[in-house]
């Protein structure tokens, strides 16, 4: 799978279930216009997301990842996002030393009802990935080129 | 794996911008897809059907449908395979409509994204497993709590149904703030008349136990099986012997007490029982305004009581108690509007909150029923009535309408004039709202037939000057600054979330808004709903409503909880946690992190390993990030799915 | 907080139309342990004027005085006048931002680090020094004198740049009259505008305003009109005589807290400078002795009321317990 | 040595109510100690510490479980059992510590090339420490090196030489040798550009041969045999000899060990191929002190990414 | 009255006023407090209220020739007040200051104040009261303007006729001579900042490299 060559690059949303999954659907139902790069990765709570996610779809060629939960106080398990927010923080200022620019992670929260602030969020974050431009992990070994014809 | 994807166009919603032809041929591409197409309405009948033919042609073992967000018809499609033969959980869904359609106008873009979103399904799906939920025994027994009048509402309803019924009231009577109006809009009937019966109902139904004065300490347990410890409160007052007779609260010297009830229009004794339609009719000493407290010199009370109730040295006392159901009816209070010092911030006697002026309204109020100044005891000519105070008002951090004050507000000036035939009632508002049977032809009354002077605008000032209020406003429409110098000053208050709600939806594990309102399942189709099973919501604690409303949502929520504990048996979600016993290495962290205690640790053969309790977990997946070793796997949302989701995404 | 010192920033009115309030300041500041380092060759913040062309232009003239500051090593400043305080606490606020603080300095073409502060003197003496080190120095209390105090709308508002004391109901000067002995009214009044520079421009403006303020302080009942600023000061003592010919029906002095400062701590006519105010104050602190003596002969009975009454009971406990003795010896 | 037998003193004191005690040996080359288990009076006698007492002898305390063991310990060592002692990984209760002032240990790759030239480390048949430097018993003579020469990087920033939480400590407390890791090796490193940081460890990661030494080195390391590495569910990495996946299990053993690892670098020290993997786990603890002020190994409170504040005073989240 | 026609909304005008006083005027919902509270208000042709709905009508003519802009004390009773927690007082400065640019002064006396108080302080670095009654009544013609107050304040020496001059003082009107000069202009500051950044990031690279 590619993105649109020029057009997109390669962004990667995780958002919960309850809250920010809910705030994108909010933001569809306003019909406010979003670039086309995200792709959502559905999951019940930012307390599930593992860094690690986020650190093999960087590693994979993601340009850009992004993880949006419910704000703090209102998680919907009551404390995941808590602990999202402490492993989210520490794994931004973990990326500079393998060399990925920590801007093309974030998190923030947005609550099912803040269509718009998605809206915002998504813009935002797409264009800052686009002022970074595409992410450069020099291509691996043969075999991920077979794996991807593979795919094709 | 047999895959059938379902492309969905929704009628143009969709396809307006995504071609879904092209998508669905792409799709036919993907690993374990066999079949693939475009569907004008999946969600429809004939698009249900279409899908449940297209399983038993293809042999499909499971299915992706492209459509709208899973959020409005997972449930739906999860049916549909179901009916034809598949495990619920073999499903997938893209969001092509909200996160795709509906978001953009570029139809290469949007093509191919939905396509991608459709990959990532199926790669999902691939690894799904079949889930099957596991049932357990009911308790058939209700919670209320809060005792206004959504709450007996509730649970009049529930237990005329035949459930059992434990009502939970944080002040020593129920009745709410309901019992405190003195008549109510827009028929100006009395309050304490319609409401009278009900509470007697409460205390006399076989179905229902009550517990006024008393609190939620805490709650455990799941939906079905919910175990609730109650404290009930120390009273200072055995209430198995007191009869209510009163005359304890005519002997009590320590008359300078705050009426809780009366809102402290005038003073009361420490040992008071609130009213006299009181349910439960029993005393309760205030502890803070009690002389024997104090000082330890009084008695009183305790020597006159004929049947020897009081005890002073009376401790909180607790009760266990198993429900199936929970009713959170916990209403509202008014907010601290003292923190508008530009109306004195509670300096001057003469301003008076809306509910205040109801006590003075009420004949079995502190005042008998006569409108008597604060400072003075005069009858005020000129009352203003200042509306939105603390409502609408982001400054103070309340933005939001409280929807009943206008209508009280006209309902307060005509009750003036009918008490004060030559007073004048004026009433500053900003819009008048009065949508509801009646209401509006009530606000046009109380201006045409008891000529109330509407002004619409704000008050930017209240001061005293002699023996008048100086009020400063605005008359927008007439462009101009106006002053009224007035005898009485009526804040319609605005209100808030009950004092403590936060607290109760911590204990209730349901969410609630950034003001304390609780947040309701959804905001049209689970009005009475939380997304906590097993908890219902009634009344103004899910957002701010008249009484029509609060009872109508109390009845509601008795029936939703009736639908829930008519059944004898439930069947748990099995989209949660499980542990690898293999793999655990007893380390504990999953433990430590989980947020509703769901995981204890267990001894096989002398190693210490975690252990999901089923009907606890509630599927949040954070105790799966935490595992060093991935022993513990949230069920449909494991790893390896969401590492399949990035996977499609990602060359990695 | 003794031994404490600040930068000065007297304003311009100090050198003319409140010459009273910076004498007084000066006395009371010294009395109270502050050491107050005049800033060199200050200049005027531009006053509302300024703010009215363009707030660069005000943030401007208010950065060279804090440059000038900085050159004497001066990082704290305290202003007595409200007006002032406002320019150069809304200058440090607007400068915070980058654009701006660019735009000020392609007029000053003096770049101004960052660290400034900037307080009232009100401030300072209530918040830093503290009412209770007020109260030992009071030599002569102003027991009996009945005072509403005047704060203007500058001194606390706009509430977020000030952040001092409530914006609609201050405290701060009606503590420390009290803490002074007076006696305070509550002053529904006390942040209403009282016509402020609009007194030249539009000449029905003070007299309305100001004398709305003078008219509910004398139903009161109050002596004097206490307030913080010059502007206000001007408006409300020196203006009198126009208010009185548009109605009011009475005189009230009008003096800076400062003075009542100077004079309870016992300090000399020149310090207090009663005599530069246009109202005189002298009848006020007759009817204040008046009632000093009123309440010290109230006192002086209630006390002998109650040392009666203390000895009437002692002599019945006295004589109960030779009772109850006596009874137990029977 | 005094001290050396002042801590075996300590060692038999101790040992009757112990299964054994943890310390070091003689090794199988002159400049190399190894881990000793002590059991009874002889093994005793064959204790060393000193320049050459690398070993962290944590890492055997999780398979120990059940009996009471001695441990000695120097100030990094004691942070690891600290470490797992605060996540009870290990009780407190079944471990006895003998701490000593520990004076910085050798790194043999600095030995070795300092050597170069003059002999081969295994030449050399003898060791003895003269306050700041060694003296080396080799072939062609003495050679004397200075110890900060040829000591491991951890040691010019310790924090922590001695054993604070010991049961029993020999000997007079040794000044820190900082009193705060500034992380300056740190941004060294992120002085390059971010690209060139990226090819670094591209080029790094190459000679990784997946050995999984220094996973076994670690002794925060709890998987042990479950280690995700190795398995299919959840199947985290394929077996490609991809650089990409040879990094990723660095980050996945870094992302373990946050606000965890204690910096005594084991992994580093036990790596083949000299990959400098102690880097990746410094970012994470720079990130967590910086954070929640926490220091793995001395708090005793939960580690930082097992709990959480309500309001996080350090995250200052980014406004949108 | 004449009909307004609502098509003729003035936008960028609403952006200016929005731009210069940092308030988004569409949070204003009409509820009249700031009208209700202000001290001036007896001699506006608008009241406060009705100036911020010309804002958000976008009627520019009819905001920048008002009295009301001119009037207003800067008392910031209305801002402390809305309940939108708009700086009220901050727009109508930032009307005024508009009005001045565009050579629009509805109340002659307030410019004539204004200029006055301005000059002084150019000339000595330091307002001068008597200075600026002395401009003020040349600039207006209003020769006898307070005058009665003179007797109570010459006396006591609280208006000294000669004005306190400041050595800096040709630095103080430097700084006036470069506002009128449009030096203070944003967009020539945010050009000189950009110039400054790139400086900056250009050392940064020669560090880095």
């Amino acid at each position: 799978m590619s993105v649109l060559k020029e057009k997109e690059l390669r962004v990667i949303g995780f958002l919960c279930n309850w809250c920010s999954y809910g705030g994108a659907d909010t933001a569809g139902v306003g019909r406010f216009a979003q670039p086309t790069d995200l792709r959502i990765v559905r999951v019940p709570c930012s307390g599930r997301i593992n860094p690690l996610f986020v650190l093999k779809a960087l590693l994979g060629g993601a340009d850009g990842v992004l993880v949006s939960g419910c704000h703090p106080r209102d998680c919907h398990y009551a404390e995941g996002n808590f602990y999202a927010r402490r492993r989210l923080e520490v794994l931004k200022g973990f990326l500079p030393v393998l060399g990925i620019d920590p801007r093309r992670f974030e998190y923030t929260w947005v609550s099912a009802s803040e269509g718009q602030r998605w809206q915002h969020v998504v813009t935002t974050f797409t264009a800052n990935i686009h002022a970074l431009g595409p992410a450069s992990f020099s291509p691996d070994a043969p075999e991920l080129e077979i794996l991807n014809a593979a795919a094709r | 794996m047999r895959i059938g994807v379902f492309i969905c166009h929704c009628g143009s919603n969709i396809a307006g911008t995504v071609d879904c032809a092209a998508v669905a041929s792409k799709a036919r591409a993907y690993p374990d897809v066999a079949y693939s197409t475009d569907i004008m309405y999946a969600c429809a009948e004939p698009g249900q059907d279409a899908i449940i033919a297209a399983i038993k042609e293809h042999l499909l073992t499971g299915v992706v449908v492209a459509s709208c967000t899973p959020r409005m018809h997972e449930p739906t499609f999860r049916k549909t395979v179901e009916r034809a033969g598949l495990n619920r959980y073999m499903f997938e869904m893209a969001n092509i409509r909200e996160h795709v359609s509906w978001i953009g106008k570029d139809i290469e873009a949007n093509t191919n994204k939905a396509a991608e979103l459709v990959r990532m399904a199926v790669s999902k799906l691939r690894l799904n497993r079949e889930l099957k939920p596991k049932s357990f025994p009911v308790t058939k027994r209700l919670l209320v709590v809060g005792g206004g009048v959504a709450g007996i509402q509730a649970a009049l309803d529930a237990a005329d149904a035949g459930l059992e019924v434990i009502m939970v009231e944080k002040q020593p009577t129920i009745g709410g703030k309901m019992a405190k109006l003195d008549k109510t809009f827009p028929t100006v009937d009395c309050s304490s008349c319609i409401l009278g019966p009900r509470m007697v109902d409460v205390a006399q139904h076989p179905n229902i136990t009550l517990y006024a004065y008393s609190e939620v300490d805490s709650i455990s347990g799941y939906v079905g099986n919910f175990d609730v410890k109650i404290r009930k409160k120390a009273s200072y007052v055995d209430w198995s012997k007191c009869t209510g007779c009163g005359l304890c609260t005519e002997k009590c010297p320590s008359k300078k007490s705050y009426d809780r009830f009366n809102e402290g229009v005038g003073p009361t004794t420490a040992i008071i029982i609130p009213f006299p339609q009181a349910i439960p009719k029993k005393a309760s000493i205030e502890r803070e305004y009690c002389r024997q407290f104090n000082t330890g010199k009084c008695g009183v009370c305790a020597k006159v009581c004929p049947t020897g109730a009081i005890d002073y040295g009376m401790q909180d006392e607790f009760i266990d108690a198993k429900v199936g159901g929970i009713v959170a009816a916990t209403g509202y209070d008014l907010m601290d509007w003292t923190v508008y010092q530009e109306y004195g911030g509670g300096r001057y006697p003469d301003v008076v909150t809306s509910l205040q002026y109801e006590r003075m309204l009420s004949a079995s109020g502190p005042t008998g029923g006569h409108i008597k100044r604060p400072s003075d005891g005069e009858e005020p000519k000129d009352v203003v009535f200042i509306q939105c105070v603390g409502s609408r008002d982001v400054s103070v951090g309340r933005p939001y309408c409280s929807g009943f004050c206008c209508m009280y507000t006209a309902k307060q000036a005509i009750l003036t004039k009918d008490h004060i035939p030559d007073s004048r009632s004026y009433v500053f508002y900003m819009d008048i709202r009065s949508p509801g049977k009646g209401y509006d032809e009530f606000t046009r009354r109380v201006q045409e037939e008891y000529q109330a002077r509407y002004i619409r605008g704000r008050v930017s000032m209240v001061y005293p000057k002699g023996k008048k209020l100086i009020v400063r406003g605005a008359d927008t429409l007439m462009g101009a600054q106006v002053e009224i110098e007035a005898d009485l000053v009526v804040l319609a208050v605005g209100a808030e979330a009950a004092e403590g709600a936060p607290h109760l939806a911590e204990k209730l594990r349901i969410s609630y808004d950034s003001y304390g309102f609780f947040m309701e399942g959804h905001p049209k189709l689970r009005p009475v709903e939380t997304n906590t099973a097993g908890v219902f919501l009634a009344g103004a604690c899910q957002g701010l409503k008249d009484i029509p409303s609060s009872v109508a949502q109390g009845s509601a929520a008795a029936a939703k909880a009736l639908a829930l504990l008519s059944r004898d048996m439930l069947d748990s979600d099995p989209q949660i946690a499980s542990v690898n016993l293999n793999r655990c290495v007893g380390c504990r962290k999953c433990i430590e992190v989980c947020p509703f205690k769901a995981i204890q640790e267990i001894d096989l053969r002398g190693q210490p390993k975690a252990e999901v309790i089923e009907t606890v977990c509630q599927g949040c997946g954070l105790c799966n990030a935490t595992c060093p070793q991935g022993a513990i796997q949230l069920s449909h949302f494991t790893d390896n799915q969401l590492l399949a989701e990035v996977e499609a995404l990602c060359r990695f | 907080m003794s031994g404490a010192a600040f930068g000065y920033f007297p304003g311009c009115s100090g050198l003319g139309t409140s010459l009273e309030y910076e004498r007084s300041t000066r006395a009371v500041c010294r009395e109270l342990g502050l050491t107050l380092w005049d800033i060199p060759d200050w200049n005027c913040c531009g006053s509302t004027p300024a703010h009215t062309v363009d707030p660069v232009l005000s943030a401007a003239l208010s950065a060279r005085v804090f440059a000038q500051g900085a050159r004497a090593g001066i990082r704290d400043v305290l202003t007595p006048c409200p007006s002032c305080l406002s320019n150069l606490r809304n200058a440090l606020e607007h400068m915070e931002d980058e654009l701006f603080a660019a735009r000020v300095e392609a007029l000053t073409e003096r770049p101004l680090e960052a660290g400034h502060s900037v307080k009232s003197v009100l401030q300072v003496i209530v918040e830093d020094v503290g009412l209770d080190k007020v109260k030992e120095r009071v030599r002569r209390p102003l027991t009996g004198l009945k005072t509403v105090p005047y704060y203007g709308c500058l001194m606390t508002r706009p509430e977020k740049i000030m952040r001092f004391d409530d914006p609609e109901n201050p405290q701060s000067m009606d503590l420390l009259l009290q803490a002074l002995g007076a006696q305070v009214l509550p002053f529904p009044l006390k942040v209403d505008c009282c016509g402020g520079s609009l007194g030249i421009p539009v000449r029905d403006s003070v007299p309305r305003l100001a004398g709305r303020i003078l008219e509910l302080a004398g139903e009161l009942g109050a002596d004097m009109v206490v307030v913080a600023c010059p502007l206000c000061q001007m408006n409300l003592d020196l203006r009198q005589g126009q208010i009185r010919t548009r109605g009011l029906d009475y005189t009230i002095p009008v003096p800076y807290f400062t003075q009542l400062m100077a004079y309870a701590f016992g300090l000399g006519d020149e310090e207090a400078a009663f005599k530069l105010l246009a109202e005189d104050v002298a009848p006020a602190f007759s009817c204040m002795r008046r009632r000093a003596e009123e309440i010290k002969a109230e006192e002086a009975r209630v006390a002998a009321l109650a040392a009666q009454k203390a000895a009437a009971r002692a002599g019945r406990g006295a004589q109960s317990r030779a009772n109850g003795a006596a009874g137990g010896e029977a | 040595m005094a001290i050396q037998d002042d801590i075996k003193s300590a060692i038999a004191e101790a040992l009757p109510g112990l299964s054994c005690v943890i310390g070091w040996g003689a090794g199988p080359e002159a400049l190399r100690a190894a881990p000793l288990f002590m059991r009874d009076a002889a093994d005793v006698d064959k204790f060393t510490a000193g320049f050459l007492a690398v070993n962290n002898p944590a890492l055997f305390l999780p398979s120990l479980k059940g009996a009471k063991v001695g441990l000695v310990v120097k100030g990094c060592d004691a942070r690891s059992v600290g470490q797992l002692v605060a996540e009870n990984l290990v009780s407190r209760e079944a471990i006895h510590l003998i701490g000593y002032p520990c004076r910085g240990v050798i790194d043999m790759d600095k030995a070795t090339a300092a050597l170069e030239g003059r002999c081969e480390p295994g030449e050399v048949k003898g060791l003895r420490e003269e306050n700041e430097d060694i003296v080396l018993d080799a072939p062609g003579g003495e050679i004397r090196l200075a110890k900060k020469d040829v000591a491991a990087d951890k040691c010019a920033r310790c924090r922590y030489p001695n054993a604070e939480s010991a049961d029993v400590f020999v000997g007079e407390k040794a000044a820190p040798v900082v009193e705060r890791d500034d992380y300056a090796d740190l941004a060294a490193f992120e002085n390059m550009a971010l690209d060139a940081r990226k090819a670094f460890w591209e080029k790094e990661m190459s000679r990784c041969i997946r050995c999984y030494a220094c996973r076994n080195a670690c002794p925060l390391c709890v998987c042990r045999d479950h280690c995700v590495a190795s398995s299919r569910e959840p199947h985290w990495l394929t077996q490609a000899d991809g650089v990409r996946d040879k990094l990723f299990f660095q980050l996945i053993h870094a992302t373990h060990l946050a606000g965890r690892c204690t910096g005594c670098g084991e992994c580093e020290r036990a790596c083949p191929v000299g990959i400098p993997l102690l880097t990746l786990k410094r970012a994470f603890s720079r990130q967590v002190e910086g954070l929640f002020g926490y220091t793995a190994g001395i708090d005793r409170s939960t580690p930082p990414l097992l709990t959480f504040k309500l309001e996080e005073p350090a995250i200052k989240e980014r406004e949108w | 009255m004449e009909t307004v026609l609502l098509n003729g909304r003035d936008d960028a005008f609403i952006r200016a006023v929005e731009e210069s006083s940092g308030q988004v005027v569409s949070r204003c919902y009409q509820c009249g407090n700031c009208t209700a509270g202000c001290p001036m208000s007896f001699a506006y042709d608008y009241s406060v209220s009705q100036v911020m709905r010309l804002i958000q009508a976008g009627q520019k003519d009819a905001v920048l020739s008002s009295k009301a802009i001119w009037l207003c004390a800067a008392c910031n009773t209305c801002s402390q007040r809305c309940p939108n927690e708009i700086n009220v007082a901050g727009v109508m400065d930032a009307c005024r200051q508009m009005a001045r640019r565009e050579k629009k002064f509805a109340v002659r006396a307030m410019r004539a104040f204004v200029d006055a108080f301005l000059d002084s302080v150019k000339f000595n670095g330091r307002s001068h009261e008597v200075g600026i009654m002395a401009l003020y009544m040349l600039y207006t013609g209003r020769v006898w303007t307070d005058v009665e107050l003179a007797p109570k304040v010459l006396p006591k020496g609280k208006m000294p006729l000669l004005p306190h001059r400041i050595k800096g003082r040709s630095e103080v009107a430097a700084i006036i001579d470069r506002y009128k000069q449009g030096l203070s202009d944003p967009e020539l500051a945010r050009a000189r900042l950009a110039k400054d950044a790139g400086e900056e990031s250009g050392k940064g690279k020669e560090a880095v490299s």
